[in-house]
């Protein structure tokens, strides 16, 4: 059935068992990313040295593809530079939205989410808690 | 099933066939199958209103009131036309108490602008309710801002009934106006407002009802009801999006401010002042949108034809069937009362995320809304970020709905593995 | 004669014939004949504009933004798309700075609410022109009144030229706002807005153009002219009735409040307090006419398929042809620039009142407009209290221009026999 | 030519010499009459005695129409009653509106107007002075 395409065995683990949930102590950044029109909410907060993300976490409301999409993204930045952060949004990005071929190999789990760009109504899900990553890393924070 | 629906019970038994052969959207091959359940949201428009619209473009497009030859004038009589048949349908006393917007939300608006910033004033109160749309509350906190009014809530129970004695309790001489939907767009409840407006007027106080969801579906008489404005959205009752209605009483109306100000509305100008058409036209500044007026004017018609009253029975007729089959799913919760509703059912289903629900229906052609439905203060009382939400007009069938309770079933199985 | 015009003068020679032929309006059997010169007021639409709001009607009518499903996606993709044609068009930096309106008429409101009511204080200045339309006066009126700022005008000569000298002489760092029309829609006047711009930005002052008359004939980049407000309608520009946009500068965009209020505008809402969605959703509350602003993207791709540029040699070349024929006839005055000037020329005949005049017009199925255009400080100033006035656009030939011509003559002499 | 059905010979001679053209001195009811569309104004000034309308006169500006209008009709009003005058009112409404048949027998010079019903744009430049007079007849005055 096609619908499993969208909702991955690796979706359903994450958004039944989201990693990284709650708020990172003494975080550098704390970003409220939110979809107004749907209401979904997300807090994400991270914790910076050297350009590496050391610490990241996530808490908040919506349904499976932005909480999985969450879980996932915090497992994969982590450790990460933010530099190499910032490249993984871009592929992710690209890759949800359907705009070219994306080279998933150094995606990981990220690729399970590549059935969401048949399904244009999920896309802002899927993007809810990386387009909150991006304003922490052009520093918006708040 | 549905061939033999009739929507219509009198002497010429229009089927829901008929009706529906009406609509091109549910002709189109892309949309063939498709099950909407959105009409809450919005309408699907006859071809009788696309007609009109199209037949305005290519046969007399012109600005009204501005022209000095035919095309003009007729655009001009078309448009006042539809003017007097909305003021015919909500039961005005006369058209000049009509005044055309967008929509809702802007009526609401130029209500809060014209009528609020220069009639309230600190410590006057103003009573609504918990369950109203973001546009009839937001508008009221800005004008509660502005002047230091305070605005009261009148919350509502586990059914979705409007909790009267708070009411009641609530009302008082400082009350300067209550503003209450006709019927919700998340819960289906229809408040009494006979007896809210016989208290209000009691006190002095005036009321705003928001007529967005029950225009479509219930026979509205302003004048019976004894509203003082009443506000509905076009687009939501067979108009043309973009078009709309405020009605207030005349002495209201002429009382009340303009809002917008440019060609049109104005009677004279000067360089630092100047001076306000009648009603209704002062608050129809430059250019309106007239096919979408005269648009809204062959949407009455048609529901004319049919007739509200038969529209109303088969509307409710789907909700009470829809609500028996619902009520029969595992761990599906209905938000509202189960009687004396309108046609619009929230919902959740067990601990499936409504946006994941829909994403489900949607795979199975069939469309309902997820999210807060702009009602973020009933989100809070139920104490949930979202709901499911399926609603029905006159060109749904009892098979729709029969398929969507199907569904309902499939979803829950589907996302039952989740657990 | 009109089958050879040449409208695009570049390679694939789109003629005059072939622009008209998109156009229902014209081949209508009622229409056949009629010679339309009104488009300063509304103009005809192409048939690529009507099928546009066909269709989303047809094949994908919903609420945009809100919902769960496919069609619901493609509104608001659609919609959003029409955006960016918008900001392409007008040469915006990006389409978050184009809020969508009715018209010109409520972006300048919007303007007037939501900057100038918050930016304003009593002794600020704003310098506006003695040739605005009213949409463009009365909003700064009132938000002067309701500042006690002060608005000082610029007046214009004989031959419509705004009066510059005097326009330096009013600018001070008093000045908070130049409000200023990009063509005159009675005297086709087109005020040297780099110059004003450049000297507003100077000492510090915002302006706002209200481009109504100069979209639809102009190129218009705001980048390259610097505007930090600029306002437009769609119907005028062969969109629907009931689009339109307000351009603003991000940031000024960012820090304006929103006007109305409701659903699709927030970020959060509380009982008294609520917070705003990103722009340019936080100027948009409730639905909106999606089909309108969808079919002014169509427009626009329409216009940009003919190319802007060569419009605007078409209709100037119509009217230095109009303006040509026009002085030879006796009694005939025009008002406005000779050179340099939109396609909508304003003038009297003898002694004839506009009215009367039009209606002959009318009779020889000419549709001109009288009146006082919605600029009655224009009529002031030339001292008349009406004027006709014909418009061109781009369906228009120089063989009607010869009809019209033909028959002002035949006016005169009808209306000769009065004397 | 079909125009001088609208623009009768009638017509055109009130226009080029209005009869009462002017203000009333000492006026009992003074009205304003305006079509804020196209910018015609036009206004009344009455002397009433014992119900009838003794003295009548009008200022303004506005097309053939308006003009001839007003001045037929205060020929017409004066030394009638204020229920001739709301009658002749309905009647004159009427026949310019074509809204079904008139009798003109006693309209004298008011028929000249008959052709305005043709014109549907013109209508209201014709009814301009019978609306003021009308606001008049109801007391509306200012
Ligand atoms: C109860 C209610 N009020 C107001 C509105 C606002 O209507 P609109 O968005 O058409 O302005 C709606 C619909 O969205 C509604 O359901
Ligand atoms: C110069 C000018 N500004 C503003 C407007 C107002 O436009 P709209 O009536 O479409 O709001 C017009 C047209 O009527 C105009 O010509």
């Amino acid at each position: 059935m096609e619908l499993d395409n969208l909702y991955q065995e690796i979706i359903l683990e994450h958004y039944k068992h989201p990693r990284n949930h709650g708020a990172v102590t003494n975080a550098d950044v704390i970003i409220n990313g939110k979809n107004p029109f749907c209401g979904d909410e997300i807090v994400l907060s991270l914790k910076v040295k050297d350009n590496i993300v050391t610490e990241v976490a996530f808490e908040g409301h919506g349904c499976a593809i932005s909480q999985a999409s969450a879980s996932v993204m915090t497992e994969q930045i982590k450790g990460k530079s933010l530099q190499e952060a910032k490249q993984l949004f871009e592929q992710f990005t690209k890759m949800v939205k359907g705009e070219g071929d994306v080279d998933t190999e150094n995606m990981d789990e990220l690729a399970a989410f590549q059935g969401v760009c048949d399904y244009p109504t999920r896309v802002k899900c899927a993007l809810l808690s990386w387009n909150a990553l991006k304003k922490a890393l052009e520093g918006n924070q708040k | 099933m549905s061939g033999a629906e009739t929507i219509l019970k009198s002497k010429n038994r229009i089927t829901i066939d008929n009706v529906r052969e009406q609509f091109p959207f549910f002709q189109q091959p892309q949309n063939r199958g498709l099950i909407y359940l959105d009409s809450a949201a919005t309408a699907q428009r006859p071809q009788q209103v696309l007609d009109a619209w199209q037949e305005f473009n290519v046969l007399y497009n012109a600005n009204s009131h501005r022209g000095a030859y035919k095309i003009a004038e007729r655009a001009t009589d078309e448009y006042e036309r539809a003017r007097a048949k909305v003021a015919d349908f909500i039961g005005a006393a006369s058209p000049e108490e009509i005044v055309f917007v967008r929509g809702a939300t802007e009526a609401v608006n130029f209500a809060a602008y014209g009528w609020g910033l220069h009639n309230l004033k600190a410590g006057d109160e103003i009573i609504i309710t918990e369950m109203e749309h973001h546009s009839n509350l937001i508008p009221w906190q800005m004008a509660a801002q502005k002047t230091g009014a305070v605005l009261k809530f009148v919350g509502f129970d586990e059914t979705g009934m409007l909790n009267m004695p708070q009411f009641y309790d609530l009302l008082s001489p400082k009350t300067r106006l209550i503003t209450v939907t006709h019927m919700s767009n998340v819960l289906g409840t229809i408040p009494d407002l006979a007896a809210i407006i016989k208290a209000a007027h009691a006190t002095g106080a005036l009321v705003l009802v928001d007529g967005a969801q029950s225009v479509p579906h219930i026979p509205v008489n302003v004048v019976e009801l004894d509203a003082d404005f009443y506000v509905f959205s076009g687009h939501k009752v067979l108009g043309p999006m973009g078009s709309g209605a405020l009605y207030a009483r005349r002495e209201i109306l002429e009382k009340m401010e303009p809002v917008f100000f440019g060609g049109s509305m104005i009677s004279d100008v000067d360089y630092t002042h100047s001076t306000w058409n009648d009603i209704p036209w002062k608050f129809e500044a430059g250019t309106q949108n007239l096919p979408g007026a005269i648009g809204l004017g062959a949407a009455i018609d048609f529901i004319n034809k049919i007739g509200i009253g038969n529209i109303h029975r088969h509307d409710r007729d789907l909700t009470d069937y829809a609500l028996a089959g619902m009520q029969g799913i595992k761990d599906l919760r209905i938000y509202g009362p189960m009687h004396n509703r309108g046609p619009v059912i929230s919902f959740s289903l067990g601990a499936i995320h409504p946006h994941d629900l829909a994403t489900f229906l949607d795979s199975r052609n069939i469309a309902i809304r997820s999210g807060h439905h702009c009602a973020k203060l009933i989100m809070k009382r139920l104490r949930v970020p979202a709901t499911a939400r399926a609603s029905f007009y006159l060109y749904n069938t009892k098979s729709e709905i029969d398929e969507f309770i199907h569904n309902l079933e499939n979803a829950r199985e589907y996302f039952s593995k989740w657990n």
